[in-house]
């Protein structure tokens, strides 16, 4: 049943992946972008998360710690610049 | 008194981090939370003036609580304004004054906003603090709600 | 090394499934919204309610090895607490200030509204790097 | 004995850090290198006197018995190259001063200069196909860091294309060291010289296919030397001598060490013979219709690489010892050539052939590029000529009547391009003012040893005949490898002295 | 004295006194009563071997053994003759050069070079081993080099030096072919040890073809002659010497030296043609010449062509005869080109248009010029009669095809001899000025005079002498050439009786006299100039650069995406029978979450391709780098996904950096014929990628060093994490080059944007004015900063054991550094980051070494366990390796990013950074 | 796995070589990251796949265990293109401020009377032929 669970779950967040992807392309704005770049790194935390039941699957919760607490420094960086307009929309 | 909650925070964190939870590990987490303290302590201008623990601790799980109400009441919210058919928004920047007076009381006011669904905080600048309402339901004042969950005991916090 | 209760695993595998769908709910609400401030308020949803129902939902699943690996699931929560409202609101603030449109119902304005200037390329400053390097 | 091939990769990476961090002015830099430089001189000495008496060092790193661990290893070849980069280094060192070439650009150049020796010292130790790779990279930034110390816009327009390539090349490297793990189950290359026989012949063939086109982007062979001829006119004089004389000659290198070891029974060998003569002919002409004399030159490096590796491809003793006496030679006099380019492009203020002042080098300058250019030309009674001599004797032991008609002719395009490059630069007497013996004494120090090369030709060949003896016996090379022990130290550190 | 020494002698003398004039720099004077001095040491120690009766190979050293390369000289008469005849022409040569330039830096540099050449074209008549042979051989024409662009700065000059040392040397490359053939067929490169073999003809027959390229450039036979006249722009004296006497001759030296080795050979014969055409056609130019030092040039053409000839008859008689023109000629033509000298010297000028009644003023060169020419002509009783009555003799003796070929040969050839000689006596001396300042002619220095007197004395006497000549000098150089005495031959005299070699030699005479005296017949008077054989060497050179143009075009000049096209095909072609294999088989069914995440990377890459901004691409190369981190996850490589993570994120963050203020995408659109091959190829190498993958499984070996990093890693090495122990331990060396990269990459950063390292700048970037905007993060970064570093340190400590390690742990710092560079207004600390990363290189090298103190090798870990406080602390070696990592990669990562970040926008830290360069 | 896997490489090579053949330096370099990727999963692969990640629980067991070498090598090899990459984007960074140029361009030729001119520190006047 478990797996069955996973499966499904992980296919939501697959959903959700792929709908966050059609934003990133989409825009308009750039922020639009990131915000979509940012919300499919969580996306990943969270297929991690499902994936992380069994011992050998702990191994990788490490990554999304990781992940959690460093990918908004890139959307913070680029968002700066954005902000001072030193790179184009 | 901050650098001992400090280290026992990060002791904490730190047996977190290696999943098991023996003295040791938590007395080297403690060591290297000091020092990680200490060697960002450029970016902690001030500091956290949290001298009593257990008021501290009682009003923390009073922001709390708010919170998780906040998260699962909005959210839920949030989940039918997004998934109607037809989908229609009508947001609202709204501006308002905090009476918080330290820098750490309001920004975590401010991630408060962000975290519960329908606010987001777009900028804090003194005392000055503008949000983003993503729908500007009729009858609902999102400022007092702030203010009475979170900013209250924040201030409470901070007069401590 | 037990195995878990059949309640308990019955509430992660509801937990996951939930999380799961918050994820979902969220990237619905990114496309849907009409504009960007509004979308910024998706993702900070999966990142609250999604990702701590997953944690609660591994964290139940770790309990049989009976080590404390689960406070390193909450501090994934805790982390994304602290970090996500930074990046929305650095988004937001960035957004609001190079006047990214908005749907016309927004009422109110941003904090930036009226010193735009303070910020951007417009100010007619150039960079250092721009400039000749007339250095050695 | 081992000791010294951890010598040897140390003391440049020591070097490289200590001048960075060091922060005492250029003079005060170039004294410290020179520090750094002599030992490393006396330690390639003794490396290669021990290579010399038939020994192979070996150094198996962390203590691991290979292929587990890391293994050093030094025969006549690594050896060889240890001791002619030692020597480059030396003579660079020598040429690069602040007063000449500018404080800043002193100063900035030498911690990559070392950091460059440091990997190419590692790559020619290495006896693990993957760290050759990681060496190769070491390299590769550090040639980057060189090539952008003028400053100003064409070292700016010469980076690209100098790392697109280099990257591609890293890039089939990386592949072909993974596919070699995947015929063979081991990095380790004499663990793949035993297993390569075994392994899946289209897979191994693929797998070396990748290897040899990462080694040509390398040495510069065509089609890939698009790559020198952008760089080489870039960097700083001396540092450009130094290029000259050893960045290509890694991808040689690495040509030499791999083909004989575990690349002989696939049809690649035969394919690379003829890029080697495509080379030395195609690119000798093209040397020929240059103006920048040091475009020029480059192309000539890729010209001498093709004598070099069509040698070495032909997997015969005769002709791998031509081409390693080539090798010495060619290493001493593209040196020495690109010190005269450096000379002259300083007195005359351009890099023009046809806008240089002819004669405003002074005669030292002459005279060494009369040396080293009818040496490179192969012209009796320099260095060049016994070169060439061994390289055709080579071909004719093993009848390839048509490369040894490509050597000919591209040794007549060879001189053609030298008396061009006479005449322009030198085609009238040296103006009175022009830079006396002693600022040209790198220069003539090079000069000097190709001469000595010459004059001891006989030692010197008889060297490259043993070291083609000892890279075709890949038992002695497996052998030794095999001697290494596990040698950790045990828990607790029992062995303290 | 020993023959090694004397041998030497011979040859080192001459250059080794001028030189030792030139050194001590003496007077031109002094420089060439030396090498005068040289010249006669060499002379008299030729002359006393010769008097010896040693004949045979001395060997002096032993040069390259292995390729039979050594330093030894043949004491042969004939060898002992020539050396003679250098050397003392070469006295002569100088003594009348010191006299032609007096002193001046040019007259210096060229005595030098004289001597030089005088000591190379010894060691060629003199070697023994066939490579010291070729090495003299090519420095008479590298000397020959430098003396004809002596003029320098004269391009004209330089093109015909230039053409004479291409031309010789491409003509000697075969004869080095040759030389490595005799030597590996014979098994020595002793030629007085070949001459003794008997090789069969197919071998004489390859020898000798691969050696007629050098005797035919080398001596100038047509239709590689054009050089020689070319190279009359060398001085007067030089070209009496090089380019008549000694060094043209080589060709013809060498044809006698290989005689008795190759003379069995049916090629031998095509020198006949080649000598007769080249005799006939140096004549007919010769006659067409108004500058009496072209006409010698020509003249000198043509003698060759009469030598080679003389030689092609290929029978010892033949060689006899040869051997005597060979030594008249290079008596009287040196004697000539004197002349002509002095002639220059005496009007001012060497144009016959110009010359005329020259006898007037300087009655004594008439007199030597008029004997020389007469020898030239074949006039009895000189000695250019005496060896032209030979010559013709032979000629008349060989086989009827050859013999046709031959006397035509000889017998046009030398019409126009006599008529170019005369026309020089008459138009020069005779007859009366056409304009030449010969009425300033001033009375011509003795010492001009001396060598030209001596030379004409010498073919003066050979005529009277001739029996004397025979018996000492003819006889045994004859013998000595073809290696045994020849049988009883008519000996040498002026007076053989009426036959039919005198007869064709009055015939020649008078009609010669005849066709310019009274037809005043000029032959081609210029040549066609298509046909100049300088210009046609010129075009060939401008053709072989066009083309060298054409190849650097090709080779550098295109776009890069060409050459890294071919590098990637070149590289992948050879998989193709793998693919083929590999898609004949079935795949195994796909994993479905693998499935979809391929899917997602399918979705994200063909976005890549289409989207338009910048920084969309990067957000999606950045996804793409997080599906791939997925599929490391369901392979189960935990530390690699945990790396690739933070490499997006750091990257991405680089990205940020790196997109500001950049121009526009270029726009300019690719040609659709590009388009698709460029897809084609991508498309192809895709698919060759991917069947790899294929390939490597079903083809794949199994490890060899797996079974014993998982048995060894937590037994004898002491970390659960095996790949952490890989990099850690087993292959700690990648790991500590590698991070080296990664610090070079990080100040070459610094190093492009700043135009200097870091080392140099005053970094200060305040992001915000403080307290002007806050926003969220400057408070919660105090708590995310000691987090991030708490977390990095976790990362760090556990890494041995669990995911983590010192990579991952120093771009934790280095991202959390960069998060420092974002929030602060000014962080001290910072600035020393690449001190830093300098530092980890340190502590890496310490642990490269540290292990030698315990004398083991180098980066070996110790590891143990020490009691503290009642608790076990496991501590290990490692730990300190990972820390040298951590502490380079954190610090390089925040140098990079502090040098690619922008500078301050408030206006007093512009100043500021002004101010600090 | 190994289909996805071999899905996976054969994508990022057609889209990392479509990239890396382009006009822009941008997009090379995105190109060559691409690349480098499909690289690692094709070292990846020679190891094979394994049943459990090569980070032991100390009971001894490493049946399906993956093979520890290629991971090393591959992590070795992604700090080495992230390295790569950073000094990608600082030319990306230079040439575009420096040279004003966003385009790869065939490598400049001869450009000696500028140079000789200007031989020392960089001259960022014109932008790139
Ligand atoms: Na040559
Ligand atoms: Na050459």
């Amino acid at each position: 049943m478990i797996s069955w669970i996973d499966l499904v779950s992980q296919a939501m967040i697959v959903a959700a992946l792929i709908l966050t992807l059609f934003r990133l392309v989409k825009g308009p704005s750039s922020f639009d972008r990131l915000l979509a770049g940012e919300t499919m790194a969580l996306g990943l935390i969270g297929l991690i998360l499902v994936q992380a039941g069994i011992r050998e699957a702990r191994l990788y919760v490490d990554a999304a710690l990781s992940l959690a607490l460093f990918s908004f420094v890139g959307v913070v960086v680029f968002a700066r610049f954005l902000e001072q307009g030193e790179i184009d929309d | 008194m901050t650098g001992l909650l400090v280290a026992l925070v990060g002791g904490l964190v730190w047996v977190g981090f290696h999943g098991s939870a023996d003295l040791a590990t938590f007395l080297v987490g403690a060591v290297v939370s000091t020092a990680a303290a200490w060697a960002t302590r450029i970016a902690w201008r001030g500091g956290l003036p949290l001298a009593r623990l257990p008021r501290a601790v009682a009003l923390c799980g009073q922001i709390l609580f708010w919170f998780t109400v906040d998260l699962v009441v909005a959210n839920a919210w949030q989940l039918r304004l997004v998934l109607s058919p037809r989908l229609r928004v009508r947001p609202q920047w709204v501006h308002f004054t905090t009476r918080l007076e330290h820098p750490a009381t309001r920004e975590i006011l401010g991630v408060l906003i962000s975290l519960t669904p329908g606010t987001v905080t777009e900028e804090m600048r003194g005392e000055e603090v503008v949000i983003h309402v993503l729908d500007e339901t009729p009858g609902e004042d999102h400022v007092a709600a702030i203010r009475s969950r979170y900013e209250a005991p924040l201030a409470q916090l901070e007069a401590l | 090394m037990t195995s878990l209760p059949s309640w308990l695993e019955a509430v992660a595998a509801g937990a996951t499934l939930l999380g799961a769908f918050f994820f979902l709910a969220s990237a619905i609400g990114l496309v849907r919204l009409p504009d960007f401030y509004s979308r910024v308020h998706a993702p900070t949803k999966a990142a609250t309610l999604g990702v701590a129902l997953l944690v609660i939902a591994s964290s139940i699943r770790s309990l049989p090895s009976g080590n404390l690996v689960w406070i390193e699931d909450l501090l994934i929560v805790a982390f994304l607490f602290l970090t996500v409202p930074v990046s929305s609101q650095v988004l937001l603030r960035a957004a609001a200030t190079r006047k990214v449109p908005q749907v016309s119902s927004t009422t109110g304005e941003p904090a930036n509204a009226h010193d735009g200037a303070s910020a951007g390329s417009e100010d007619g400053r150039t960079d250092e790097l721009a400039a000749p390097d007339r250095a050695g | 004995m081992s000791g010294l091939l951890l010598t040897a990769l140390v003391l440049p990476g020591v070097a490289g850090v200590v001048l960075w961090l060091s922060g005492s002015g250029a003079s005060g830099l170039r004294r410290i290198a020179l520090g750094f430089a002599l030992p490393q001189l006396v330690v390639a000495v003794a490396i290669l006197r021990a290579t010399a008496r038939g020994e192979i060092l070996v150094h198996g790193f962390g203590g691991w018995a290979p292929p587990f661990g890391i293994v050093f290893v030094a025969d006549r070849l690594a050896a060889l190259f240890v001791v002619l980069l030692a020597v480059l280094l030396l003579a660079t060192l020598w040429a690069l001063r602040p007063k000449v070439h500018g404080e800043e650009a002193v100063a900035r150049s030498l911690p990559p200069l070392f950091l460059l020796v440091f990997g190419l010292n590692g790559s020619f130790l290495t006896g693990d196909l993957f760290n050759l790779f990681v060496m190769f990279e070491v390299v590769l930034l550090s040639s980057y860091l060189l090539l952008q110390v003028p400053g100003g816009e064409r070292s700016l327009s010469a980076a690209y294309p100098n790392i697109a390539i280099n990257l591609v090349a890293a890039l089939l490297f990386f592949i072909g060291v993974g596919l070699i793990y995947g015929a063979t189950g081991t990095v380790n290359l004499a663990g793949i010289a035993e297993g390569i026989g075994d392994a899946d012949p289209a897979l191994r063939t693929a797998a070396i296919a990748m290897l040899v086109v990462a080694f040509s982007v390398k040495a510069g062979l065509i089609p890939f030397l698009y790559w020198l001829p952008a760089t080489y006119p870039v960097l700083k004089g001396p540092v450009a001598a130094l290029f000259a004389g050893m960045m290509t000659k890694l991808g040689v290198y690495a040509l030499a060490r791999t083909l004989p070891l575990f690349m002989r029974d696939t049809p690649i060998p035969s394919i690379l013979v003829w890029v080697g003569a495509a080379s030395s002919l195609i690119a000798v002409i093209a040397a020929l219709s240059e103006f920048e004399l040091r475009r020029l030159l480059g192309f000539h490096i890729t010209s001498q690489v093709g004598y070099m590796v069509l040698g070495l491809a032909l997997l015969s003793h005769a002709t791998i010892a031509g081409a390693l006496f080539y090798l010495v030679h060619h290493v001493l006099v593209k040196t020495a050539l690109f010190f005269v380019a450096d000379d002259l492009e300083r007195t005359s203020e351009t890099r023009d052939l046809r806008s240089m002042t002819a004669g405003a080098a002074g005669p030292a300058v002459a005279f060494a590029f009369v040396v080293a250019g009818f040496s490179l030309a192969g012209l009796p009674p320099f260095s060049g000529f016994f070169a060439k001599l061994g390289l055709l004797r080579g071909l004719f032991v093993v009848s390839e009547w048509a490369l040894l008609g490509v050597l000919l002719v591209a040794s007549i395009f060879t001189l053609a391009s030298m008396l061009k490059v006479w005449l322009y630069a030198f085609g009238a007497p040296a103006s009175a003012e022009s830079t006396g013996w002693w600022s040209s004494a790198p220069l003539l120090g090079m000069v000097a040893l190709s001469i000595a090369l010459a004059v001891s030709a006989g030692p010197v060949f008889a060297f490259a005949e043993a070291t083609a003896t000892q890279l075709l016996q890949v038992d002695d090379y497996l052998a030794a490898v095999a001697s290494v022990q596990d040698s950790r130290i045990p828990a607790g550190l029992e062995v303290l002295p | 004295m020993s023959g090694q020494f004397l041998a030497t002698l011979v040859v080192i003398a001459p250059a080794l006194l001028a030189c030792l004039g030139a050194i001590t720099r003496r007077p031109v004077r002094d420089v060439a009563t030396l090498a005068v001095t040289g010249s006669l040491i060499s002379s008299l120690a030729a002359a006393w071997l010769a008097a010896q009766p040693f004949r045979g190979p001395v060997l002096v050293a032993d040069w390259l053994p292995q390729l039979l390369v050594s330093v030894s000289w043949r004491v042969e008469t004939v060898t002992l003759a020539l050396a003679i005849l250098v050397t003392v022409i070469g006295a002569l040569v100088v003594q009348f050069t010191a006299a032609y330039f007096g002193e001046s830096r040019a007259a210096r540099e060229i005595l030098v070079l004289l001597a030089l050449f005088e000591t190379s074209m010894l060691g060629l008549v003199l070697a023994d081993n066939l490579y010291l042979l070729f090495l003299f051989w090519e420095i008479t024409g590298i000397v020959s080099f430098f003396l004809i662009g002596s003029a320098r700065g004269d391009a004209a000059a330089f093109g015909a030096a230039r053409h004479a040392l291409l031309i010789t040397s491409a003509g000697a490359l075969p004869l080095l072919v040759a030389f490595i053939y005799l030597t590996s067929r014979t098994g020595t490169a002793s030629l007085s040890t070949l001459l003794g073999l008997e090789l069969p003809v197919a071998a004489q027959t390859i020898a000798l073809a691969l050696l007629l390229p050098a005797v035919v450039t080398k001596s100038a036979q047509v239709p590689l002659h054009a050089w020689l006249p070319g190279a009359m722009a060398a001085p007067t004296p030089v070209s009496a010497y090089l380019h008549s006497a000694t060094m043209v001759k080589a060709g013809i030296i060498l044809l006698l030296y290989v005689y008795p080795l190759l003379g069995g050979s049916p090629l031998w014969t095509v020198l006949v043609p080649i000598g007769a055409v080249t005799c006939v056609w140096g004549s007919f130019r010769a006659l067409g010449e108004t500058d009496i030092k072209l006409l010698m040039a020509w003249s000198t053409v043509s003698q060759l062509g009469l030598l080679t000839l003389t030689i092609g008859l290929g029978t010892d008689l033949a060689m006899r005869a040869a051997v005597l023109h060979l030594f008249a000629h290079a008596v009287f033509k040196a004697g000539l080109f004197l002349t002509v000298g002095g002639v220059d010297k005496a009007a001012g000028t060497r144009s016959l248009l110009e010359l005329g009644g020259l006898r007037e003023h300087t009655p004594r060169l008439f007199v030597l010029a008029a004997v020389l020419a007469g020898s030239m002509a074949g006039i009895p009783p000189l000695a250019g009669f005496l060896s032209k009555e030979l010559v013709l003799k032979k000629a008349m003796l060989s086989e009827p095809w050859v013999h046709g070929i031959a006397i035509s040969g000889i017998v046009l050839g030398s019409i126009g001899t006599v008529a170019y000689s005369s026309r020089f006596v008459f138009e020069v001396f005779l007859g009366r000025s056409r304009g030449a300042a010969t009425d300033r002619g001033r009375r011509l220095k003795p010492s001009l005079l001396l060598a030209p007197a001596i030379l004409a004395v010498l073919t003066l006497a050979a005529g009277p002498g001739a029996a004397w000549v025979d018996r000492w000098f003819l006889e045994p150089v004859t013998a000595s050439v073809i290696g045994r005495m020849l049988p009883a031959v008519t000996p040498l005299s002026l007076w053989y009786g009426v036959n039919a070699a005198l007869v064709l030699s009055l015939v020649i005479v008078s009609v010669g006299y005849f066709s310019d005296r009274i037809l005043g017949l000029r032959m081609v008077p210029r040549g066609p100039r298509a046909l100049s054989g300088a210009r046609l060497f010129d075009q060939a050179l401008d053709a072989c650069q066009g083309l060298g143009a054409r190849f650097s075009w090709l080779l550098a000049s295109l776009h890069p995406a060409v050459y890294l096209g071919l590098a990637l095909a070149a590289g992948l072609v050879a998989t193709v029978p793998l693919a083929f294999d590999a898609l004949s088989v079935s795949p195994p069914p796909a994993h479905p979450v693998g499935l979809t995440t391929v899917l997602l990377l399918a979705a994200v890459l063909i976005a890549v391709l289409r989207v338009r901004s910048r920084l969309t691409r990067v957000l999606l190369v950045s996804v793409a780098g997080f599906a791939v981190a997925f599929l490391y996850r369901m392979l189960n490589a935990p530390d690699l996904l945990l790396t690739q993570l933070l490499v997006e994120v750091l990257v991405t963050i680089f990205f940020a950096l790196g997109l500001r203020g950049l121009p526009p995408e270029p726009t300019k659109r690719v040609p659709p014929a590009w388009r698709w091959a460029r897809r084609s190829l991508a498309v192809g190498l895709g698919l060759l990628a991917g069947s790899l993958v294929f390939a490597l499984d079903r083809v794949g070996a199994p490890s060899q060093v797996k079974d014993y990093y998982l048995a060894a890693a937590p037994d004898l090495a002491k970390g659960l994490n095996v790949v952490n122990v890989t990099l850690t331990d087993f292959r700690a060396l990648d790991t500590l080059m590698e991070t080296f990269v990664v610090m070079l990459a990080a100040f070459g950063v610094a190093g492009l944007v700043k135009g200097r390292e870091w080392a140099s700048t005053t970094w200060s970037c305040p992001l915000d004015v403080p307290g002007q905007r806050t926003g969220l993060l400057p408070g919660m970064s105090r708590l995310i900063l000691p987090l991030a570093g708490v977390l990095a340190v976790s990362l760090l400590l556990k890494g041995h054991n669990e995911p983590g390690g010192g990579f991952v742990a120093g771009l934790a710092f280095g991202i959390a550094s960069i998060l420092a560079i974002v929030v602060a207004a000014r962080v001290r600390g910072l600035g020393s980051a690449g001190g830093v990363s300098l530092a980890g290189g340190a502590v890496l090298l310490v642990s490269l070494t540290g292990s030698l103190l315990f004398g083991a090798p180098g980066l070996t870990h110790a590891h143990g366990e020490l009691q503290i406080l009642g608790a076990g602390w496991k501590w290990h070696t490692a730990l300190l390796f990972d820390l040298g990592v951590v502490l380079a990669i954190a610090g390089g990562t925040a140098a990079a990013t502090r040098a690619l970040w922008p500078p301050s926008r408030a206006p007093s830290s512009n100043a500021d950074l002004g101010a600090a360069q | 796995m190994i289909t996805v896997m071999a899905l996976a490489v054969a994508l990022l090579v057609v889209v990392g070589v479509e990239l890396l053949l382009g006009r822009s330096l941008f997009k090379a370099i995105l190109g060559l990251s691409l690349l480098a990727h499909a690289a690692h999963l094709l070292m990846i692969a020679t190891g094979g796949v394994g049943t459990s990640p090569p980070v032991l629980d100390g009971s001894g067991s490493v049946v399906g265990t993956a093979d520890p070498l290629p991971q090393a090598l591959v992590l070795t090899a992604i700090v080495i293109s992230m390295a790569v990459t950073l000094y990608l984007v600082g030319l990306l960074q230079a040439s575009g401020r420096r040279l004003g140029a966003s385009a790869v361009e065939p490598a400049l030729a001869s450009d000696p009377g500028r140079e000789a001119a200007d031989p020392g520190e960089s001259d960022s006047s014109g932008a790139s032929p």
